[in-house]
């Protein structure tokens, strides 16, 4: 148990920028998949384009905040949190946007905001976005956004239901991404499961402290950002 | 207090991109000095300044603060930056958010210091530069020169021993630009060494000991301000032009009628004139 | 803060058009996933020649862009290398971890490894023909063209012109904080981040009055529309591209026969 | 050509928070004049000037352009603001697609002309602020300056008829300022009204026919520069010195020794000063 550990933690010094990258890697997945997640996100992408044309279609208003929550999302992501290892993957800026303009319209702007992170900074990949923007912008958001709304409904104060939205968003996204990674390369014993835990335990190293950094630091905006 | 304040010795650096924005500056910076940098719109003066609070760290030369080489441990710099503060050319960028009162209470609190301390250094701040009233206003809902205040406050509480200007002057009106001048000419008295840049040559001549002409990342000329602006072929270098009053004042030299040196203000320029005119009237009388 | 952003704009591709250049890294990278690994392998080399004697960028730069990849790359094939399984079945190397379990190598895995490993590095070099040569606003014209909803296009447009705005005030925010000891310590360093974060969301929110402004007073009338540059499509280019593909099916035809013939 | 390009009466506006911004502006523009509007921070100038070309509307007064009152429809708005263009202080809010030959396009655009049409005066555009060599560069990449001109080239490529440049000379740096000065005399000699507003009283004084001052959202004068610098009262009010060539003539007047008006220049006051010298030579020799 202890060498398992140890062997874990090995791992997370020699993946100490995997941390960002979340993002499944250009090429990494095998062309089925890539295409798998691309139509699976494809409904969302649909119905979220609708709405946004429902919603900022002829209100320039709207368009703009839309277009800078984007960046800010964007900018945000790319901001190095002050932990152990590298920067977050942030489903948070979009997780907050959706409080704005609900998740299916975010899904669409997190989709913009990876193809724009694979190609300016080369974080993701585009024949990976549909597998990317499953995690991060569909599953990630839409946990934070549930969580909390029932966090919040349930009478806790408004600083636990953001922290657990953002800690619960980012932790989310982290398992969904182990489980699209199981599922292309399955352990030829043991199967998707065996891969699953395999994929999970290492990200978990880096992706546990990270959630919770992530978390503290969205109270703090949260709080900051709602007193003004 | 003999030693220079700063002393740079072959200072380089580039940008990411391949800028050359220093290009080897060697110049020291008198303590006690009021000193202007002068220079265009990229000539590196707000690069030299981030080098002078241990921000950017230089790729090759030296810099010594009060004789001592600026080291980059993370102790050093913070030791470096309590002594040394830098007020951006843009208040946004530096007055962040929250209350002006949090604001300014930013840079004590990260110095560690008690709370009643704290408190003490944001009244005295607040109060040295008018904000008191302000004090539980959010900052963003100020207006341009009330947050350049605030941003000067707010290095003021950390009780610099230099305090560095970037652009002091930049979009305030005349109003504010001579309060702001009263402010470091209290600032200067009380003892805390004055290092600004600008672009206004009328400003830099009227106001500063020593001057300092930077221009595509070099260091053109350095010296007091009669001797810098009598020079026009540096001046031309840095596509600067001389002040005003230094050229009505050359423009009166031409005639003979005036036995004054350049003078630095308009009030300066009277005396002379007067007895010129004074010297003249006999003739007629 | 985008060296990649930088050689989009200042490369010799830049007026060559953006499909083009486009189909090209399409072709590219659909090589990698259909062709052999031993193919695959030849596509980096491709990419760097292309972006070198084509675009004018040089190689070195573009090792430096594949290096980041690449580190992700190898630290991310390790996972697939390791094979955690139940103890008994043979492994290449082996240490025993959880009781009852092997963790090691075998061949199975060294095999999905290098053909991820090969087919990640060819895939990325291919999309950095296009990141590299394409600016993001070209790449949001040519996607006008392609009937992508008008929304998208105008979020994109703006997105990208304010990213780097942002990018700018928190970089400059961030200097201005360190300068005032923010970031001595991780604490102070979550709560002067937890600061930025939140002035740049509501300064985001503030300049969105601006940016109305300035659209607004320019005429804006319901759509974002701009005049693209002429662009042209190289004949001359084209015929090395296509060769290069043609190339690329002939060896993987090659590699195919001597595998199954 | 001969009715007032813009006439302004009683135009009252006040900001969400209340904040009174306007407080019954009542003025006329000639048309051909160079204008400057000068004025303290927060005096109502970049208000006045957003009104100018429909992007604001005033709760009480109207606005005339040309003679006839300026309503708020969209196409009259879409015809105003081709004819009226405003280049706000900072650039970064103004460029809004990150391309410069993209952003100077959308202009043009917005006014449905034809692609080659358009290709044609962005060009222009682009010579003329000698941005040409740019065209092809991300917006983010280039300096103040620049981004500055690109600014002006996405008004121009509209071909207005009158300019409103709000503090276009703020943070940029003399050789800048000459620049640019050159180009908005071109401007002006090929027929486009320049309108501009600044807190340069010295500038002003050089460049301008006709001069504004306001303050607290009132116009405290109007009149030829002349007229308007002499009046010490009004100056003071504003909060605004006298340009320091001014202040120079004053003091040699004061002397009897100066025989002409208040120069512009340093170059118009050499020539009096010499005659005051040849006057004098002669009762020494």
């Amino acid at each position: 148990m202890v060498r398992w550990v140890i062997l874990v933690l090995l791992m997370a010094f020699w993946l100490p920028r995997q941390a960002y990258a979340m993002h499944i890697m250009e090429g990494y997945l095998p062309l089925g998949w890539c295409l798998f997640w691309a139509v699976l996100c494809l409904p969302a992408l649909i119905l979220g384009t609708r709405s946004l044309q429902k919603q900022a279609g002829d209100n320039l208003k709207m368009k703009l905040v839309l277009a800078l929550s984007a960046a800010f999302a964007f900018v945000l992501s790319a901001l190095k949190l002050p932990s152990v290892t590298g920067s977050s993957s942030h489903p948070t800026g979009v997780g907050l946007g959706a409080v704005l303009f609900g998740p299916m319209a975010m899904s669409v702007v997190g989709c913009i905001i990876l193809l724009f992170q694979a190609l300016l900074l080369a974080h993701g990949g585009i024949t990976t976005l549909g597998a990317n923007t499953f995690s991060m912008a569909v599953v990630g958001p839409t946990v934070s956004y549930l969580v909390f709304r029932v966090v919040h409904k349930y009478g806790f104060g408004r600083g636990v239901a953001v922290f657990l939205a953002a800690a619960l968003g980012d932790l989310s996204t982290y398992v969904t991404t182990s489980f699209q990674l199981a599922l292309a390369f399955p352990a030829p014993i043991g199967g998707v499961a065996a891969s699953f835990w395999k994929f999970a335990s290492i990200f978990a190293v880096t992706q546990v402290p990270l959630a919770v950094s992530e978390g503290l630091l969205t109270v703090i905006m949260v709080n900051w950002v709602m007193k003004y | 207090m003999d030693k220079p304040t700063f002393a740079l010795e072959g200072v380089e650096y580039n940008y990411e991109d391949g800028t050359q924005a220093l290009q080897g500056i060697s110049l020291g910076i008198e303590s006690g000095k009021k000193v202007a940098f002068l220079g265009s719109n990229g000539a590196g003066k707000s690069t030299l300044f981030l080098h002078l609070n241990g921000i950017l760290r230089p790729f090759r030369g030296r810099i010594l603060f009060r004789g001592q080489e600026v080291r980059y441990a993370r102790k050093e710099l913070a030791r470096l930056r309590a002594k040394v503060g830098i007020v951006f050319q843009n208040p946004d960028r530096q007055v962040v958010i929250g209350h002006v009162w949090e604001d300014v209470s930013f840079g004590p609190m990260n110095l560690g210091l008690s709370p009643p301390e704290v408190e003490a250094r944001v009244e005295e701040a607040l109060n040295i530069t008018g904000l008191w009233d302000l004090r539980d206003k959010a900052v963003h809902l100020l207006s341009y020169g009330q947050k350049k205040r605030v941003a000067l406050a707010g290095v003021l509480a950390m009780k610099p021993e230099v305090m560095i200007l970037d652009e002091p002057t930049a979009s305030l009106d005349p109003g504010q630009v001579h309060a702001l001048l009263e402010l470091l000419e209290r600032l200067h008295r009380q003892g805390i060494q004055i290092v600004l840049s600008t672009h206004d040559v009328d400003f830099a001549y009227a106001w500063a000991d020593w001057v300092v002409i930077m221009h595509a990342g070099r260091v053109l000329a350095e010296g007091l301000p009669k001797d810098v602006f009598s020079d026009t072929d540096i001046l031309k270098r840095a596509s600067l032009t001389k002040p005003v009053l230094w050229r009505v004042w050359e423009e009166l030299n031409k005639t003979g009628l005036y036995d004054g040196g350049p003078p630095r203000t308009v009030e300066e320029l009277s005396a002379p004139i007067a007895r010129a005119a004074a010297d003249r009237r006999p003739t007629f009388g | 803060m985008s060296p990649v952003d930088r050689w989009a704009h200042a490369n010799r591709w830049r007026r060559l058009h953006p499909l083009q250049k486009t189909v090209f890294a399409a072709a590219l990278g659909g090589s990698a996933f259909v062709f052999p690994t031993p193919v695959a392998a030849i596509i980096p080399v491709i990419a760097g020649l292309f972006l070198r004697y084509g675009a004018g960028i040089p190689i070195r730069a573009f090792l430096r862009f594949m290096a980041l990849p690449l580190s992700f790359l190898s630290l991310g094939a390790i996972p697939l290398l390791v094979q955690v399984q139940p103890s008994g079945f043979p492994l290449v190397w082996s240490m025993d971890g959880i009781p009852g379990w092997w963790i090691g190598v075998n061949g199975e895995g060294v095999r999905t490894a290098v053909t991820v490993w090969v087919r990640a590095l060819a895939v990325t070099s291919s999309m950095y023909v296009l990141a590299l040569t394409t600016p993001v606003p070209d790449l949001v014209d040519m996607l006008r063209r392609l009937n992508v909803p008008e929304i998208l296009l105008e979020v994109m447009h703006l997105m990208y012109r304010y990213l780097f705005i942002l990018m700018e005030m928190a970089q400059q925010t961030y200097v201005a904080q360190s300068s005032r000891l923010g970031y001595r310590s991780w604490s102070r360093s979550l709560s002067s981040l937890g600061r930025l974060g939140a002035a740049l969301a509501v300064k985001s929110r503030l300049e969105v009055e601006d940016l109305y402004r300035a659209l607004i007073s320019r005429g804006y009338r319901g759509r974002l529309t701009v005049l693209p540059p002429p662009w042209a499509v190289c004949l001359k280019t084209a015929a090395w591209m296509g060769a290069a593909v043609v190339g690329l099916a002939v060896a993987a035809w090659l590699v195919g026969r001597r595998l199954h013939g």
